[in-house]
C-alpha cells in the first residue's frame, strides 16, 4: 500500500456523494438471478452504458493499475464502494462481466506487455470490451492442462486449431482469452500458450449450449486455423500455465463480490415449501429441514475460517480453499435432493409456468454444477489429501512425459507400470 | 433381469424389445411430438397386441399371464421399458385392469376391462400423490343414496392420463376410502397437464366437481377396498420399481462405458479408485435393486400374504438407490452431462421421478412397519 | 482450534495441556483404577487450580472468565480434554455452576457453588436421557407446601456422578419443568454405576425415592425454568461437542499418520484414492465441525439470543460427523483397529458416546426447528 | 458324480437312523454363539468325542475323499446330514473347527502329496488333529501376498521366522498351516510356500489377541527359526499362491453351513430394541427398524441371485461373489448404527452384565469386522470394478517386481513413474 493511497472511510465518504449524484437507486432488492435465464445483447448494451458512467467518474477498476485506466486502490477501497452502491443500479453484465473484470483483466495486468494492456485494460474498464475464456475443451475438463487445441507458428503468425466448451458468456463477448498447446514435445504444463482472439475473427464458431436446466449461458466454439500474431500472446510462449494459475486463483475470488452473512433464519426456501405442501408438521420434513440449515450455518463458518487463515498468515497455503469448493460441492447437491424430498410428488410436477412451484426441480438440475465445475469433488478431494493433509501423492502418468506420449499410452492403458 | 426367466416370457421380451426399439427409440424419446393423440394411441394398442395389458387380468376376463405369475411377467416388461425410457400408461392401465378383475361389476368387466386389454383405451390411478397420509386423500365421496357416488376434490400429480382414458378415483368417505371408475372427459372432470421434471412422462391434476357416479363403476365395498388399496399399491410399486430398475440398469452401463472411454490425467478415468469405487457401490445397488424387486414381484404375484411387503421394500430400496445412482453417474459424467444433448439428464429425471411416485421411500418404511404389525 | 485464542487463553491452554499430560497421559486414560476416588478428586482439585470450573461463573461468586466469553474459554479447554480422552466431570460442573450462578438461592450460591469452583466436588446434571421428549421426564416434582420439592423417579445414564457431588435435577411437575439441586448422597437417593461403551467415562442409573428437597434447593422459578432448562441444554450440547471435536481432530492425526506410514501393495496405502478421498472428506468433516463448534461457544457466550439454535447446530452436525469420522477411521486401521491394545476402539466407544449425550443429532435438529418457531 | 453313488434321499433316511441311534436331541435351540465368547479346550475336547462317534459311522467327511476315511459324496449329501441332524447334539469346535475342516482338510487333499493326507486327514476328520492358519501378518493384511515371513533351506531342512496374526482359534490347534516366503528374488505371488508346522514346535508362540469386544478368538504368532522338513511342505515349493486361491474359495463357503432362510419378520431384535426404549411409536425409529430390514432382505435376494448366477453358469465368474461380501461389508456396520441410534442413551450405558442390553453396543463393536476381515470393502470394490465390471485397471507397483525391490520402493514412495 503506498503512502499517499486515499483512506479507505475518506474513499467511502467520496464514493458515496458521487454514487448519489450519478446512479439511480434500485427499485427494489432483486432477489438474484433466476438461474437458466439468459443475458441478452440488449443487458450488455445497457450495462456498457451504466459501465462508461463508472469508468469516467474514476470508480470502474477501482483496484486496477491507474496506468492502464483503474483507480489503484485496494480491495477494500472495492468492497467499500460495493457497499455504498447496494442500494443502487449498477452495470449488470452477467457471468461474462464477472469473467471480463474478475479473473480476465486481472490475469492481463499481471502477464500482457505493457502495450498489451495499455490497448485492453482500458477499453475493458469502460465496458468497450467484454472477454471470454476458450479455456476448457471436450476432451480436458478437470484435467485442464490436457488441451488439445493447437497452436502452430507459420512464419510471424500463429494458426490455432481445435475445440473449446463451457465458455461462460461467449456469445455475449468481444474478444477471448485461448490457451493452446504450442509444444508437444514437452511434458502437458511446460508447452501451453495464452492467445487473446477476436470473437469475430475468420475461423471462429460460437455456438451456445443447451443446458439441462433449459439456459444456455455456456458456449462451445470451433477454432479453424485462427490466425493471430505475436502481439496477441499474453505471457509468454510455453509459460501458459503461470497464467493459468494466476487466473485461477481469481476465478475462486471472482464470483465472490460480496461478503455473505451469516445464515440465521431456518432455511426460508424449505421452510416455505414445506408449508406450501402441508408437511410443516412433518418429522422427516423437519429433520431435513435443519439438516439443510446446518450444513448452510457450517459452511459459512468454514468459509469464514478459511478465510482468516487464508489472510492472516503468512504463506497463506491456498490450497486450503479446496475445502469450501469441496464442502459447496457436496452439500449443494445435498440440500436440493432434501429440497426434493420435502416437496415430494409437489416438486416432480407442478402447474405450467409456475416458476416458485418448480424452483426444487431446477436447484435440483443445477445441483452438481459446483461439484463439477471449476475442479470436480475428486479433484478437490485429490488437492487436500495432497496437499493439505501430506498423504502420498497418486502416480502421475503424464507430468514427466512428452504429451504426445502421454497421449499415446493413455489409449493403450493397461495398468501396467514399468 | 431374470435369469429363470420361462421360454414364453423370453419370446415376449424379445418382441417387446423389438417394438420399442421401432416404435419408440431415443430420437422419439426424445422428441415432444410424441405426445400427440394419434402415436399415444398407435404405441398403445400395438403394445396391447403384444399382451401387455392383459397379463394382470385372469383368463376368464379376457386376460392372460405368460407364467402363471402375471405381476412378474409385468414385471420384466416394465424392466424393459425403463431402460428405453418408454412413455405409455403402462403402470396405471394395469393397476386399474387388475382391480377392475378384482373388483369391478360386470358391467366394467365387460365394457372398460376388454378396452384396456385390448390397447382401446388406458387408465391411470388418481390417488393422493402425498408423500405422508392415505392414498384416498384430495377426493372426498358422497353416497347418492342408489349405491352410486358423488366425488369432489383434486388430486395432483396423476401420472399418465391418455386422451379418451379411464380414472381409477380413490377417494374418501365417511366409512373408509372408496373407489370408482370415471372417464377421464366425464362431465365435472377436470384434466390439467403440468410440467414436470421427467420430460419422458406426462402428469396432470385432475379436478372433480360433484361428479356422479353410478354404482356399478364403484369398485368392492367398505369391507374390501382399504385391502385393494394395498393392493392396487403393491402393484403399481412393484411396476414402477422394476420400470426404475431397468433406468438405472441403462444409465449405468452408459456411465460404464463412458468411464472407460473417457481419458484424463493420461489414464481411463475409470482406472482411478474414486471413480471405480463409486462405479462397483453403484453396481452393487443396481444387482440389489434388481433382486428386491424380482422377489417382490414373485412373490405378490404368488399371492402370497408377504407380497404388499416385499413390494414396499422394493419400492424404498429402489427409489433410494436410483438417486444415489443418478447422481453418481451425473458426477462420472460431468460437464458434458451437463448439457441438454447428452441422455444423462433424461435418465436423471426419470429416476427421481420415479423415486417419487406411489410413495416415495420414506413413505414405503412407514408403510412396511404397518404391514408388518407396528 | 481457535486461532483468534487471546494469550490468556493461549497460557491456560498450555498449562493445561501439562497438567493432562502429567497427570492423566493414554496409559492412565486406559487404567481402570484411575476410577478411584483418590484418582478423581486429585484430578478435580488440580483442574480447578487451573481455573476449569470457574469460566462460567461471574467475578462476584468467585469466578472467572479469561476472555470475557466465558462459555468459549471453557470449549477450548473441553476440546484439549477430548483429544486426551481425559476423565471427570467437567461438562456436568460447568453447568450446573453455571445454573446455581444464574438461578440458584443464596445459600447454593454460598455453599455449593464454591466447593463447585474449587474443585472440592463435582457436580452432575441428571436429566432424562431419552432420544425423544423432555429433559424432564422420568422424574415426578411435588410441592411440599413450603417451597421444597419431593421427588420421586429415575434417571438413566447420568454422566459422570463423582463420590461426593452434587445432582442438578430436572424434573417434571404440573407447573412445567423444575429444578433442584441434591447431593448425590442424600437419603432416598441411589446411584447405580452402569457398564457403558465408552470406556473412559463413568454412567450411573439414579434412583430417586420420595426425596425431600428444601426451598434453597429449587433452582428458579415455574416462569424461569424451561429457558433455564433450554440454556443449560445450549451449554451441555456445546462443550459435550468441543470435547467431541478434539478427540475426532486426535484420532483423524493417528489414522492419517497411519495412513502415511502403513504399505500394502507396494504403496503407502493414503495414496490409494480410496484413502486419500475418504481423509479428505473426513477432514473436512473435522473443519466443519471445529467451525460450527466455535461458532456456537462464541454465539452462546456473548449472549446473543442465537445462541441455544448455534449449540443445537453444532451438537447436530458434530455428533453425526464424529461417528461418521469414528467408523471411517477404523475401516482405514482395518484389523489392527480390532486389537484392544489400539487406541482405535477407545475413540470410537467415546465419539459414538459423545454423539449421543444431551441429545443426539436427530433430537437437536428438531429442537433448532422448536427455537425457530416451526 | 459316479455311478454306484448313492443317492440323497437314500442318504437321507440312511443317516437320519443312524442319527437317531447315535447322537443326543439338542435340548433347546440355542441361540446362536455370542460374540466375543470364547472356545475353551474342555469344548474341543468334548467335540473331539463327539466327532469320533460321527467318523466311526461314517458320518464325518462326507464329501472328503473315500481314500482318505472320508465318504466320497456330495454337499448336497453332507446338507442332508445338516438338515437331520438340526435337532441334535453334534460336535462343537467352534471356529477351529470350521477353519480345520472347511478350509484347512480340503485344501490339504487338493494340493498336499498322497503320503501327507494319509497322515492328516483321517487325524482331521476323526477329531484329533484341530489346525489353523499361520497366514495374515502384521505387515501383510489385504495385501495377503505381500507376506514377509521368511522360510530358508539349510540342507534338508527349513527354517522358518517371522510374524503371523489373525489366526483363528490358533490357541485351540495342534496344527498350523503356514504361508512362507522361499524367494524374495521374484514378483510377490511368485516365491511363497505352505508349510505344516506343530503348534508346540520349537520357536512357536501363540498369544490370543485381545479383542475391542473384549473376546480374544484371534491369535499372533511369533516364528522364531521353526525348523521343519521337505514332507511338511504342503503343494510346490513356490506355487504357494496356488493353494492360497482354492483355500480363500473354500474359506468363503466354509462359514455357510446352512441356506439362510428368507428373513420375513420386520427386524425382530431391532423392534425389540424400540419396543425396551419405548420408541416403537417414534418416526424416526420406525424409519430405522424398515431401512435394517429393508436391507437384510435384499441382502438375502442379492445372496441367491449370486448363488444362482454361480451355480447355473458353465464358467461361473467367482468375482461376482464379491458384490455378497461388499453388500455385508457396507450394510453391517450400518445395521449395527441403526441399532445404536434406535437405543440412544440406553445403548450407550446399561446395567452392569445384563447382555440383552449391551448387546447394541457388542454388535456396533463389531460392526466393521466384516468390513475388513477377508478381504476389505475397498479390495472387494477394487474387484468388482476390475473382474465384474471389466474397468481399467489400476496401476500396479509390485506384481510384475522382485519382491525385494517392492519393499525397496514402496519405502521411498514419490508417485514419481517411469
Amino acid at each position: 500500500m503506498n503512502d499517499t493511497m486515499i483512506d479507505v472511510e475518506d474513499f467511502r465518504r467520496e464514493a458515496k456523494a458521487w454514487i448519489a449524484a450519478n446512479l439511480k437507486p434500485r427499485e427494489r432488492v432483486r432477489a438474484g438471478r433466476v438461474v437458466g435465464e439468459v443475458t441478452t445483447h440488449e443487458q450488455i448494451d445497457a450495462a456498457r452504458t451504466l459501465q462508461r458512467t463508472l469508468f469516467e467518474g474514476g470508480y470502474a477498476g477501482i483496484s486496477y493499475p491507474a496506468q492502464y485506466g483503474g483507480r489503484g486502490l485496494t480491495q477494500a477501497h472495492e468492497q467499500a464502494f460495493r457497499e455504498e452502491a447496494a442500494g443502487y443500479v449498477t452495470p449488470d453484465f452477467g457471468v461474462v462481466g464477472v469473467v471480463t473484470m474478475g479473473a480476465i483483466g486481472r490475469s492481463i495486468a499481471e502477464h500482457a506487455s505493457a502495450e498489451f494492456c495499455r490497448v485492453h485494460i482500458p477499453a475493458i474498464l469502460r465496458g468497450d470490451e467484454m472477454w471470454c475464456q476458450f479455456y476448457s475443451e471436450p476432451e480436458a475438463g478437470s484435467d485442464l492442462a490436457g488441451i488439445r487445441t493447437r497452436a502452430t507458428r507459420d512464419g510471424d503468425r500463429w494458426v490455432i486449431s481445435g475445440s473449446k466448451i463451457w465458455s461462460s458468456g461467449a456469445y455475449l463477448a468481444d474478444w477471448a482469452m485461448c490457451l493452446a498447446r504450442t509444444d508437444w514435445d514437452v511434458p502437458k504444463h511446460r508447452g501451453l500458450t495464452w492467445f487473446a482472439i477476436p470473437c469475430d475473427a475468420k475461423g471462429v464458431t460460437i455456438r451456445q449450449i443447451r443446458q439441462i436446466n433449459g439456459g444456455a449461458e455456456f458456449c462451445e466454439e470451433f477454432l479453424d486455423e485462427v490466425e493471430v500474431t505475436d502481439d496477441d500472446v499474453i505471457g509468454e510462449i510455453n509459460r501458459g500455465w503461470a497464467v493459468t494459475q494466476t487466473m485461477l486463483v481469481y476465478e475462486r475470488g471472482a464470483g465472490e463480490t460480496a461478503t455473505p452473512t451469516e445464515p440465521r433464519a431456518l432455511a426460508p426456501d424449505l421452510v416455505a415449501l414445506a408449508r406450501r405442501v402441508g408437511r410443516l408438521e412433518d418429522p422427516a420434513a423437519r429433520q431435513a429441514i435443519a439438516r439443510a440449515h446446518i450444513n448452510d450455518y457450517a459452511q459459512f463458518h468454514l468459509g469464514r475460517r478459511i478465510a482468516d487463515r487464508l489472510e492472516h498468515s503468512r504463506n497463506p497455503d491456498h490450497a486450503v480453499a479446496a475445502y469450501s469448493k469441496l464442502a459447496a460441492g457436496v452439500y449443494t447437491p445435498l440440500r436440493a435432493r432434501l429440497g426434493m424430498e420435502i416437496g415430494g410428488p409437489a416438486a416432480l410436477a407442478w402447474a405450467v409456468g409456475d416458476e416458485a412451484e418448480g424452483r426444487p426441480a431446477l436447484d435440483y438440475l443445477n445441483g452438481r454444477r459446483i461439484s463439477i465445475a471449476a475442479g470436480t469433488n475428486e479433484v478437490q478431494r485429490n488437492g487436500i489429501g495432497e496437499r493439505v493433509l501430506g498423504l502420498p501423492r497418486e502416480p502421475s502418468f503424464d507430468t514427466n512425459k512428452a504429451f504426445n506420449e502421454v497421449l499415446r499410452n493413455a489409449r493403450s492403458w493397461d495398468g501396467k507400470v514399468g | 433381469m431374470d435369469r429363470d426367466a420361462t421360454e414364453d416370457q423370453r419370446a415376449l421380451l424379445d418382441v417387446s424389445v423389438r417394438f420399442m426399439e421401432e416404435t419408440c427409440p431415443p430420437a422419439v424419446v426424445r422428441d415432444a411430438e410424441r405426445r400427440n393423440p394419434e402415436f399415444t394411441a398407435t404405441y398403445r394398442s400395438q403394445a396391447a397386441e403384444l399382451g401387455w395389458f392383459s397379463m394382470l387380468v385372469p383368463e376368464a376376463l379376457g386376460g392372460a399371464s405368460l407364467s402363471g405369475n402375471g405381476v412378474l411377467d409385468a414385471a420384466l416388461i416394465a424392466y424393459l421399458r425403463g431402460g428405453r425410457l418408454q412413455p405409455g400408461a403402462f403402470v396405471g392401465t394395469n393397476v386399474v385392469a387388475d382391480a377392475i378383475a378384482r373388483a369391478g361389476s360386470a358391467r366394467l368387466q365387460a365394457e372398460v376391462l376388454p378396452a384396456l386389454v385390448a390397447g382401446e383405451a388406458s387408465a391411470a390411478w388418481a390417488l393422493s400423490a402425498t408423500t405422508a397420509g392415505s392414498p384416498a386423500a384430495g377426493v372426498d365421496a358422497r353416497a347418492d343414496g342408489a349405491g352410486g357416488l358423488v366425488l369432489s376434490g383434486a388430486k395432483t400429480a396423476v401420472l399418465d392420463i391418455e386422451p379418451g382414458g379411464w380414472l381409477l378415483v380413490t377417494a374418501s368417505s365417511p366409512d373408509g376410502p372408496v373407489q370408482a371408475v370415471v372417464a377421464a372427459d366425464a362431465p365435472g372432470v377436470g384434466v390439467v397437464a403440468l410440467e414436470s421434471l421427467d420430460l419422458s412422462r406426462r402428469f396432470a391434476e385432475v379436478r372433480l366437481d360433484a361428479v356422479a357416479v353410478a354404482a356399478d363403476a364403484v369398485l368392492g365395498d367398505a369391507a374390501s377396498t382399504a385391502a385393494l388399496v394395498d393392493h392396487q399399491l403393491a402393484v403399481a410399486a412393484t411396476l414402477v420399481a422394476a420400470e426404475c430398475v431397468g433406468a438405472m440398469a441403462a444409465e449405468f452401463a452408459m456411465t460404464l462405458q463412458y468411464a472407460k472411454d473417457r481419458i484424463a490425467f493420461g489414464r481411463p478415468i475409470g482406472s482411478f479408485q474414486a471413480i471405480k469405487h463409486v462405479l462397483a457401490d453403484t453396481s452393487l445397488a443396481v444387482e440389489m435393486s434388481k433382486a428386491i424387486t424380482l422377489a417382490a414381484a414373485r412373490t405378490l404375484g404368488s399371492e402370497d400374504g408377504h407380497g404388499p411387503s416385499a413390494a414396499s421394500m422394493a419400492k424404498a430400496l429402489v427409489g433410494d438407490s436410483a438417486i444415489d445412482l443418478a447422481q453418481n453417474c451425473f458426477q462420472v459424467f460431468g460437464g458434458i452431462g451437463y448439457t441438454w444433448e447428452h441422455d444423462q439428464h433424461l435418465y436423471l429425471r426419470r429416476l427421481t421421478t420415479d423415486a417419487g411416485l406411489f410413495g416415495d421411500a420414506a413413505w414405503h418404511r412407514e408403510h412396511l412397519c404397518q404391514l408388518s404389525g407396528i
